[in-house]
């Protein structure tokens, strides 16, 4: 199983704030997952958009790292605090 | 000293506790951002703010460290509020030590540019329309650019 | 608001005052200027500060509202400590509030660099030397400099 | 007779920090009185600096200004707060 989370914007498109879930064997890195995710939650590119990243076990991943089962993955739409 | 807190800022109290830890200095600057009233559509009733610990508190600090590297800072404090705020809340203190005003006064000016823009936080404001999610505003990311720009000239 | 005081300055208290005062501005920015306790020559032992009513005040208040023509503010205070002091005092406390966070820092940064060089006072430093009067370093009229510069452009 | 004031540094130079004093006839402007005063305290010349300005009446004024007995006659040297 990977822990999914769905940060601000995301949530809505996912309707969950985060999942677990058994990642399919064909499903080898960070760009196979937005691919998957995106069409599993008919998300329209939503997860595919450049400005969203993701962070593997709390750091910053390009679309050609891995991922696993047991991996935390967060997909992170721009950021702003103050 | 940094602290992402659930609980309300008081930035009377920390400004009071920083010029105690920094008394060598000659100048303090501090940056409070207060949660606005106003929304893009209607009034603020709240304002919601997600972090993700520890990507959150480690890239505030990685800002601080940059900051430390860049001016000579005695001290630097940053508290931010996370969770659920109304207007008026502080979200954010940052608080700046140097013997140089112009040093303290930057490095607050540039944490302040790092935390809009870059910190991971995620922002959402509840009005009578609804609910939106804020992200930074095209203006956000010029103030940020300018202390890359600095860096190549 | 502006106080010429003898009394010492609570910063903390200054600032929840402040912020009490500003409530929808979104950025308030602080400066503390703190006496310093090292002399060119020895160790500070005290530090006077000699003002000249009404032009101190009068000269201070036309600043604030160059500044307020300058920049969008919400408000504006300024608080200068004037008579006898120690290291680890403060000297003066300034604090601008705006919607616009860069003008709340260039405001203040402005206020600094008027009060450092402009402002009607005359430092004494009492060290194990003697009493110095202390008067504006180069780098002072630098910095106020930047503000006319700017005009002209 | 005129209140005079030797602000910051200069009133070492006088060993006064203000006195009264009943101005001469022929002082008639700031550039007389600075001139005149110079001489008396054997100044060497420290109050005719352009960096010492004289504010009359709590006005900046210049060499040329007249001053009056009745006025308040400030002697500034370079200021500074913060």
């Amino acid at each position: 199983m990977a822990t999914l989370l769905y940060f601000g914007r995301l949530s809505d498109v996912t309707g969950m704030p985060s999942e677990e879930v058994q990642l399919p064997k064909e499903i080898c890195t960070a760009r196979d997952l937005r691919l998957w995710l995106d069409q599993r939650f008919e998300a329209s590119g939503r997860l595919l958009e450049p400005t969203v990243r993701i962070a593997v076990n709390s750091e910053i991943s390009f679309d050609a790292d891995p991922v696993r089962n047991g991996d935390e993955i967060a997909f992170m739409p721009p950021v702003g605090g103050g | 000293m940094l602290s992402v807190t659930d609980q309300p800022i008081n930035t009377g109290a920390l400004l009071k506790a920083f010029e105690a830890e920094a008394p060598n200095s000659g100048g303090i600057v501090t940056f409070s951002g207060l949660a606005r009233p106003e929304a893009a559509q209607g009034r603020v009733k709240s304002l919601f703010l997600q972090a993700y610990t520890p990507m959150t508190e480690n890239g505030i600090r990685d800002a601080m460290d940059t900051a430390k590297t860049r001016w000579p800072l005695e001290a630097c404090t940053i508290v931010h509020r996370e969770g659920e705020m109304v207007p008026g809340d502080t979200i954010v203190f940052v608080a700046t030590a140097s013997k140089h005003r112009r040093a303290a006064f930057e490095a607050a000016d540039f944490l302040m540019d790092y935390l809009k823009t870059k910190a991971v936080f995620w922002k959402k404001e509840t009005t009578d329309m609804g609910e939106t999610w804020i992200e930074p505003r095209p203006e956000d990311y010029d103030d940020a650019d300018r202390w890359t720009e600095q860096e190549t000239a």
